[in-house]
Order: structure tokens, then C-alpha cells, then sequence
């Protein structure tokens, strides 16, 4: 490991990458995702690294690029946030159908309108079900190590999906912060050379993205489903390989904190997980039986691991930095759903930190008390539960 | 390409030719082969590469033969030959003059 | 033909086409031709980008693919995009000796994805793009794009009693891509396969970004009989509404040489999509009056730059 | 745990000075976290920005905005008149502000508030008038939370050549300036 030194988010980022030694890498710039691919451009043009980088005239030709460079059999990486993410829409769709380990960052940041670039999940969330495995971290040795796993992860032939590393905009790219990591032939030993089993070669001409009819459409949508579901082995696997090799662990699907044996179990995923155990730490001082379950990766959704990391719990308070608007948070709505049929424990679904919105402690405790108020009272809100929300909007300044 | 993951729609080469659009053909050019020239300019306007120049079964001329398999009878080769040796045909038509 | 499916792997004719026979075309189709005649001379040590559209979808049924080469389709609008990403991937594996090509019908490369096409032009990556140009959105049912020509009635611009058709004239993409300052640029017609493969080859021994847009008769689109498609495409070269180009960098431009240039009412009688200018109707004769103009000027652009080579008898 | 946040405009290094706080107390042995809030178009130079820093014994992860903070520091006392910039600050917190004088608005608030006039030695020791690395320097002496010696560290890890120079000059200024608080070793 390299001694730990204050690194900045969006370069660490960048060095991540460096090290996993992409042979393609395309860039469009996006707050707050830009200084990724900056420095990923000053690292080439300092001589610093010998990928092929592609300066793509949107996103959505970004994601294409990484896309034609992984089929044609290199390892691949691409950034974006926010509208690019939503524009690149569809290219995410392809990416999982023709199953392509592409790896990619989304710096978390909300959609338009009105205009933001504060951050949020909507849109990683917009993209939930394209196909993607979807890692969230909560600093920035985790978004470092998650890289590398990634693309452990994505290229392995048992699953071989797109990958993206999802951090929350600003709070984690423009942050400073001292972080240890492995050293680069470190992460050559953990990290094996790209083997394509795509591939685009006059000597064995195959032909990707041929169109099918409702003969065989279905069953290439279910070979991704359980693409997905072995995923989930792998993760744990790696996540634990990375714990064993290097000392340092991030959790797996789920890193549980004081879950053990409370009764009130938060649920969230992103940076906020850090406020929260803070406040965690202070309510279990106070006497409280809370603890937090952090959703490491969303796609494939952990459920099964975030039942089991909790035997005690009798609510899972769910905190989405996103909504699914018309319904509910979506983290909150798939565990009700795995959930269903159970007497317990049951699920409130919470609202917050949209837009960037500041979750500060305080915001927490709310959260924890609001919920025992709903317990106390046999009450389960149906409805997702709006956190900080102010009752009015002034509509001019 | 490993046989056990499916993905998606890699097909092998050419696999387009175990589909035969011959049958989609209501008509078909019926080549004279003494009007040939064997220039192959059917051959260079056939969007389907149904017809091909080939040595002549009667003789040592290289003439046109259509390809049944992949002819759609769309008349192109007919209606570009220079040298007038291509009419288009119904499958009966083309039985008879076979006779 | 009792069965029109057999073992995918037999191979009942011995033929060395790169696009397959096979493929699901329909009969007389323009842009089967047009891409046959490039992939001749292509071969096969290539690799192939397409968008979304007529080609991609007639050559790539599941299980059925036409193509000989390795080939890729991911969707409409980033076919240069992913060409671009391809020639990276190979600039990186050090792999000379394979070109990029990528394919595009109007649609694609005049609409929806020339945002994609104008940056992996403007950054010089080292792609053949090829745009089959049948003047509409044929995949759909011949809606217009910005290639449909002036005057001419499709699906999205009926003619009809207040209407008299597509009211914008075509876009020139073959300018706007020459003005990327590219190596390389060229327009040509299925009619004139020679010329066609010259372009082809040509184009092949250049580095960098470059472009060859066909000009592809659409038979159902346009509402022609199928035996039809190579003359109606050799009259539209012939009454200047489809210059034939092509342009070096550094050096002049060449054109296709058009002696006696036929009236345009001969290529636009011929022709479904044009024929309520017919009418009777003195609009459909100012539209018609219109469009001659519109190739006489084109006509008079090409002979500034004849190449005295090729003709446009072929 | 010491929370700090700066306001400043876009232009005058206020992720920069976080930037260095966070890594002078890791040069010290404490852990540190820096982090900016661009809001209101921040991206632009001369807007309203601003920038947080924690220092602790142990890690950090709050990731919260810093709405209680121990320390303040204004780059620009025109901003006085703009943020409230003591919002939140702790009732024994201490205020470092930009300029020969402290603004009226700051005076009788109940907190200690300190005047350092950066931009201007800044102007002099850099020959640019931004006001960052001197406000490092004068925040180090002043609060006690950092030694000279991780700050210039910091600086000489961040800078190289001749802006590194300058900037362990202008912190070395600033430092000098400030009062100390009377800590041993100060």
C-alpha cells in the first residue's frame, strides 16, 4: 500500500483508473464530473499513461465510444453525471445487451428542470434498469477500491456487465481527504490483464447487435437477469479478495454498521452513510437500538444480505436521494417488495438530500424519530416521507 | 466466445445464406444465352448477388445464370442489360422454355 | 423452393460475396446494391460499423447475418461514435492493416446522428464513413429526413390538397462534411458502380476521417417499379439533381461529367413521391420549374470541376 | 472534532485554502477532510463561494455541510454585507477576516474576530492579490490548530517552483502578522 496521503476526489478517481490500465478511454466533460477526465488527459499527456483517450462530442457518443473500443477488445472507461447520463441512455441498454464490461463513474448529480448540478441519485437511478451493476460509495478510498473491483467484477466471465461507480457530485469529487491505496503493481497482481471474450477480428468475423424477434428476445433479456444474480457472489467474492489483499474493506454487497442488534435499521447508500453513523454512534451513546445497513451496490439489489445483516430489525427506515415521482423512493420500493408478505419488519420509505439538499445530523435523528413515532403509533406510512423539506418555495429568490 | 453465456445476437458469418428469398419470387429472368456477352453487368447491379457470370453448360462462353436460391425476381438484370438477353419470366414460362 | 430455411451452417452456394446473399432486402433494393459494391472492394479485412436502419436490420436478422466481416450494429445515431471507439481500441492494440468502416443510412448521418458524425470528423479518427442516401426514413415507412428533396410527398409531408410536399430543399451533407476539412470526400450512385469502386478504393489508401455518400433509389419508398431502381438512379445523375464528386484534400474538385442533361420531369415523372406535381396544377409546374433550377445550378457547379474521366453514360 | 468553513468569491483560492488546512493537519498527524459548496453559479469567478474544512483525531465521515463550524474565515469583507457569515458558528467561535479592519457588522456579535489584512500582503509578497495563502498563515497562528511547519509542508506539496515560493512566503507573512492565542509553543 502506499503510505495514505490527502488526495483529491476526482483524482483519485482518476488515478484509480490509471491503474487499472484502460486501453480506451472517452471523455466528455460535465460538472461536476470534469475534473476526472482532466486529469485523466493531463496523466496521458504527461506521459503518465497510454490509453487511447477519445475527446467525444456528447455523452451519448462518450458511452458509444467505450463501447466500440470494449467490443473491439480493450478494457474501457468513461465518465459522466447528471443530463450526460440521461442522454447516454440508451447506449447503457446496449452496453448490458451485447455485455460489455465497460467500467464507468457517475458523479451523482440531480436532472433538469430546474436546472441543478447539485447532487442526488435520480440520475444513476433513471439508468437503474438498463442492465448496469451499480456500486454507490461513501468516501474516497472506497471510490478508489470500487473501481478496481469493478472492473474485476465486470470483466469476469461469469458475468461480464457494465459496471458504474456512482459518487454523490462535490461531496466526494471536490473533496480532499487522506486515503491509503494500493500501489499500481498492487493493483496489477489484483487486477488480472483484460481478457476479451468479445471481440471485432477479420479472422474470426462475428456479427454483435444483430436485431431478434419475440423468438429469442426474451431469453437474451433473462441471460442479463442472471448475469445479474451471479454478480452478486462475485462482488462479495472480490470485495473480500481486496479485504484480504490490501486491509482494507468497504463492505461487499452491504457493509453493515451497528446492525447487529438494532431494531431501528436505516437504510441509505452514498456519502450520507458517513453522517450517519456519526448520529448512529451518538443515538446507540444515548441508548437507542439504531444501526444503518449501507447499500454498497444497488444493481443486483442486495436484499438478501440486508435481511440477514439485521436479524433484529423491526423497520428498515430507507433513506433514497431520489424519486421515483408518481411512486416512491427506489430503494425503498424494491426492499418492500422483497419484503412483501412479511409481518416484519417493515419498511418507511424517506425522501432526501434532493438536490443537495444538506443532511446534516440533526436531519438523521429527525429520521430516527419520525420512525419510532410511526411504530409507536402502529402507523406505517405507505407514502415515501419527505426529510428536510421546507413547507414553502419562494418562487423568486 | 464462450458457449455457455449468450450474448447478445452474435451470429456467425454469412449465416444469411441458409435463408433462401428465392422464395419470395413471382418472377424470373430467363437469360439467352446466345445474347450474352457475359459482360456482367447483371452481376454488378443484383442487389442480391443472384446472378453470376459462369462458363456456359452448352459451350465454352462465359454466360449470366441466375441463382435461384437468392433470386427475388426484381427485373434490375433485365432491365440494365445492354444486350438485351434477359426477360423476365414466370416460374411456368420459365419451365417451359427449359423444354 | 419448398422451405425457405435450411442448416444455418451449410453453404449451398460457393460465392465470395462479403454482404451475403440471403439477406431480406426487398426485391430491387438500392442500398443492397450500393452496399455490395463498396464491400467488394472493402474485402473482408475490415471491420464494420452500422447504424440502425434499412441495411442493419435487412442483413442481421438473428441467426441470418449477411456479413462476412466483423460487423457491429448498436443504434441509430452512433455509428461514428462507436466506429471511433473501435479505431481506438485498435490505434491501442497496435493492429494496422484494419480499416474502419461505418455505415449509415440518411436518416442516421443527415439527422439524428450528425452531431456524432460531425465530432469523429472533426477529430480526424481514422474512419471510412459511408452514408446510403435513399432520400427518407425507409425503415419507417418513408418519412422525410433532411435528405428527402424538395417537392417530393412522404409520409411525414403528405402532399394533399393544401400541400405539395417536402416544402425544404435537401441538405447538402457532403459540403458540410467537406467543410470539416477532411482528406477525403465524395458523392456517387449505385448507376455508376465503376466510379463507385474507384471512390472506394481511393478512399481506402487515405488516412483519417473520410466520406463517400451513394445516392440509393428506394423503389417502395419512392414508388417505382423494383426492375427500375438503377435507371431512375442513373436519371437522377443524368438531370443534375445527384452531383457526382469527389475531393481530395488539395487538390480540385472532380466532378462526373453530365452531357446532355435530361429534363428533370423525366426523373421526377418516374416517380410516385413526385407524382401530384402532375397534377395539372400550375403550382406542381412552379415546383417542378423549381426543382429544374435547383439542377441546373448543380449542373453548372459540376462543370466548373468535370473530371473528363468518368461519364454519365457510365 | 474543529469544523471550519470559508467564504469567499470564485477566484480567491477558498478551495484551495481548504484544501490546504485539510492537508497541513494530515501533515500533523490529525485526519482532515476539505471540501467546497458551489452554489448560486459558484462555478464563475467572483461569485460566493464556499469551502469547508474538518480536523480530528479520528477519521472523518460526517459528510455534511459544516452549519456549526468553530472557525470562520471571510476572503473578502465585502461578503460581510451579502452571507451571513457567523450563521451557525459556535458561541466561543472565532471569525478571521480579510482586511486592515474588522467590518462594523462583525463588532459586538460575541464572537472573536480578527482582522488580517491578506489581499494587501498579498499583493506585496506574491505581486497577485489573492488573498488564500496568507489567511492560511494568519488562521495557523491565530487558532493554534496548525504549526507553521505542516502548513508550509502542505504548500510545498500543492505548489512547486516559484508559486510555491511565494505561497510559503505569503503564508510565513500572514502567520507572522496574526496574534497568537498564547498556546504553549506559539
Amino acid at each position: 500500500m502506499r503510505p495514505a496521503r490527502v488526495m483529491y476526489g476526482s483524482h483519485a478517481v482518476a488515478e484509480a483508473v490509471a491503474a487499472c490500465r484502460p486501453g480506451v478511454i472517452a471523455t466528455y466533460q460535465i460538472s461536476p464530473q470534469t475534473h476526472i477526465v482532466e486529469r485523466l488527459t493531463y496523466l496521458r499527456a504527461s506521459g503518465q499513461l497510454n490509453s487511447e483517450i477519445v475527446r467525444a462530442e456528447s455523452e451519448h457518443s462518450a458511452f458509444s465510444v467505450a463501447l466500440g473500443a470494449s467490443l473491439a477488445g480493450v478494457r474501457a472507461y468513461t465518465a459522466s453525471a447528471s443530463q450526460g447520463v440521461l442522454l447516454a441512455t440508451e447506449v447503457f441498454y446496449t452496453m448490458a445487451g451485447m455485455r460489455l464490461p465497460v467500467v464507468m463513474t457517475i458523479t451523482n448529480r440531480t436532472v433538469s428542470t430546474p436546472l441543478s448540478i447539485q447532487p442526488d441519485h435520480q440520475d444513476s437511478m433513471a439508468i437503474r434498469d438498463a442492465g448496469l451493476i451499480q456500486f454507490y460509495v461513501e468516501s474516497l478510498e472506497e471510490a478508489y477500491a470500487t473501481h478496481i473491483q469493478a472492473f474485476r467484477v465486470a470483466e469476469d466471465p461469469d458475468v461480464l456487465l457494465p459496471a458504474m461507480v456512482c459518487m454523490d457530485g462535490w461531496i466526494l469529487t471536490h473533496c480532499y481527504e487522506p486515503i491509503q491505496v494500493p500501489t499500481a503493481e498492487e493493483v496489477d497482481s489484483y487486477l488480472p490483464p483484460f481478457r476479451p471474450v468479445q471481440s471485432l477480428d477479420p479472422d474470426r468475423p462475428l456479427s454483435w447487435g444483430a436485431f431478434v424477434d419475440d423468438d429469442s428476445y426474451m431469453e437474451y433479456r433473462w441471460s442479463v437477469v442472471e448475469a445479474m444474480e451471479r454478480a452478486k457472489a462475485k462482488i462479495r467474492e472480490v470485495s473480500r479478495d481486496y479485504a484480504a489483499r490490501f486491509g482494507r474493506s468497504y463492505g461487499e454487497l452491504v457493509e453493515p454498521y451497528c446492525a447487529e442488534d438494532a431494531e431501528i435499521v436505516l437504510v441509505a447508500m452514498g456519502s450520507v452513510a458517513g453522517t450517519m453513523k456519526e448520529t448512529v454512534d451518538a443515538l446507540i451513546a444515548r441508548g437507542r437500538k439504531v444501526g444503518l445497513v449501507r447499500i454498497r451496490c444497488f444493481r443486483p439489489f442486495p436484499w438478501e444480505d440486508i435481511v440477514s445483516s439485521a436479524p433484529r430489525a423491526k423497520v428498515f427506515a430507507v433513506l433514497d436521494r431520489s424519486v421515483s415521482l408518481g411512486g416512491q423512493g427506489q430503494i425503498a420500493a424494491d426492499l418492500r417488495g422483497y419484503l412483501h408478505g412479511q409481518k416484519s419488519p417493515a419498511v418507511i420509505g424517506f425522501i432526501g438530500g434532493i438536490g443537495g439538499r444538506d443532511i446534516s445530523p440533526k436531519a438523521v435523528e429527525d429520521m430516527v424519530a419520525l420512525t419510532e413515532r410511526f411504530l409507536d403509533e402502529g402507523k406505517i406510512p405507505p407514502a415515501p416521507v419527505p426529510l428536510g423539506l421546507k413547507t414553502e418555495v419562494s418562487s423568486n429568490g | 466466445m464462450r458457449g455457455d453465456i449468450p450474448l447478445a445476437a452474435v451470429d456467425q458469418p454469412g449465416t444469411s445464406r441458409a435463408y433462401h428469398t428465392g422464395a419470395w419470387r413471382l418472377v424470373r429472368p430467363l437469360v439467352q444465352e446466345e445474347k450474352c456477352t457475359g459482360c456482367g453487368l447483371c452481376n454488378l447491379y443484383c442487389p442480391d448477388a443472384a446472378i453470376q457470370v459462369v462458363k456456359s453448360e452448352r459451350g465454352s462462353r462465359r454466360v449470366a445464370r441466375f441463382n435461384p436460391l437468392y433470386c427475388k425476381g426484381c427485373g434490375i438484370c433485365a432491365a440494365e442489360c445492354k444486350a438485351g438477353a434477359i426477360t423476365m419470366v414466370t416460374e411456368d414460362n420459365a419451365r417451359e422454355a427449359a423444354k | 423452393m419448398a422451405d425457405t430455411k435450411v442448416d444455418p451452417r451449410s453453404r449451398d452456394v460457393r460465392d465470395d460475396e462479403i454482404l451475403a446473399p440471403g439477406h431480406r432486402a426487398c426485391p430491387g433494393c438500392g442500398t443492397a446494391i450500393a452496399i455490395r459494391t463498396v464491400m467488394r472492394v472493402v474485402g473482408r479485412r475490415v471491420i464494420v460499423v452500422t447504424a440502425t436502419g434499412c441495411l442493419e436490420t435487412f442483413t442481421s436478422p438473428h441467426g441470418y447475418s449477411a456479413w462476412e466481416v466483423p460487423w457491429v450494429h448498436s443504434l441509430f445515431e452512433n455509428a461514428p461514435a462507436v466506429a471511433s471507439g473501435v479505431a481506438a481500441a485498435l490505434r491501442y492494440l497496435g493492429r494496422t492493416g484494419v480499416p474502419v468502416v461505418a455505415i449509415g443510412g440518411d436518416g442516421s448521418s443527415f439527422d439524428i446522428g450528425f452531431g456524432a458524425l460531425s465530432g469523429m470528423l472533426e477529430r480526424g479518427d481514422d474512419v471510412l464513413y459511408v452514408c446510403y442516401d435513399n432520400e427518407g426514413y425507409m425503415n419507417t415507412g418513408f418519412q422525410r429526413s433532411g435528405a428527402t428533396p424538395y417537392g417530393a410527398s412522404t409520409s411525414t409531408t403528405p402532399a394533399a390538397a393544401g400541400s405539395l410536399g417536402k416544402t425544404e430543399h435537401k441538405k447538402d451533407l457532403a459540403r458540410l462534411v467537406l467543410d470539416h476539412d477532411i482528406p477525403y470526400v465524395a458523392t456517387a450512385s449505385i448507376a455508376f458502380p465503376a466510379d463507385l469502386m474507384a471512390k472506394v478504393r481511393r478512399a481506402l489508401a487515405i488516412k483519417g476521417p473520410r466520406y463517400i455518400q451513394i445516392h440509393c433509389p428506394c423503389c417502395l419508398g419512392w414508388g417505382f417499379d423494383p426492375s427500375e431502381t438503377v435507371r431512375i438512379a442513373r436519371l437522377g445523375v443524368q438531370c443534375g439533381l445527384v452531383p457526382i464528386w469527389e475531393q481530395e484534400r488539395n487538390t480540385p474538385r472532380k466532378s462526373l461529367a453530365v452531357r446532355n442533361p435530361v429534363p428533370v420531369e423525366e426523373y421526377l415523372r418516374a416517380q410516385k413521391r413526385f407524382s401530384h406535381l402532375f397534377d395539372g396544377s400550375e403550382e406542381g409546374r412552379r415546383v417542378i420549374r423549381e426543382i429544374q433550377l435547383i439542377a441546373n445550378r448543380n449542373l453548372e457547379d459540376m462543370s466548373a470541376s468535370l473530371s473528363g474521366a468518368g461519364t454519365s453514360e457510365g | 472534532m474543529k469544523e471550519i468553513r470559508i467564504h469567499g468569491r470564485g477566484g480567491q483560492g477558498s478551495v484551495v485554502l481548504a484544501e490546504l488546512i485539510a492537508m497541513a493537519a494530515w501533515n500533523q498527524g490529525k485526519f482532515s477532510q476539505a471540501f467546497p459548496y458551489l452554489g448560486g453559479g459558484g462555478e464563475r469567478r467572483g461569485a460566493p463561494v464556499q469551502s469547508f474544512a474538518r480536523i480530528s483525531d479520528k477519521p472523518i465521515r460526517l459528510r455534511c455541510r459544516v452549519q456549526t463550524p468553530d472557525y470562520v474565515i471571510v476572503q473578502d469583507p465585502a461578503l460581510v454585507e451579502l452571507v451571513d457569515v457567523t450563521r451557525g458558528l459556535k458561541p466561543n467561535g472565532l471569525v478571521l477576516v480579510n482586511g486592515a479592519v474588522v467590518p462594523a457588522k462583525l463588532l459586538n456579535a460575541g464572537f472573536r474576530v480578527y482582522a488580517v489584512p491578506a489581499s494587501e500582503m498579498a499583493l506585496k509578497e506574491t505581486g497577485r492579490g489573492i488573498p488564500n495563502t496568507p489567511m492560511l498563515g494568519a488562521f495557523a497562528r491565530v487558532t493554534g490548530e496548525l504549526s507553521l511547519d505542516s502548513v508550509l509542508a502542505a504548500v510545498g506539496q500543492k505548489f512547486s517552483g516559484e508559486i510555491r515560493r511565494i505561497n510559503e512566503i505569503a503564508v510565513t507573512v500572514g502567520y507572522n502578522s496574526a496574534p497568537g492565542l498564547g498556546r504553549e509553543g506559539e
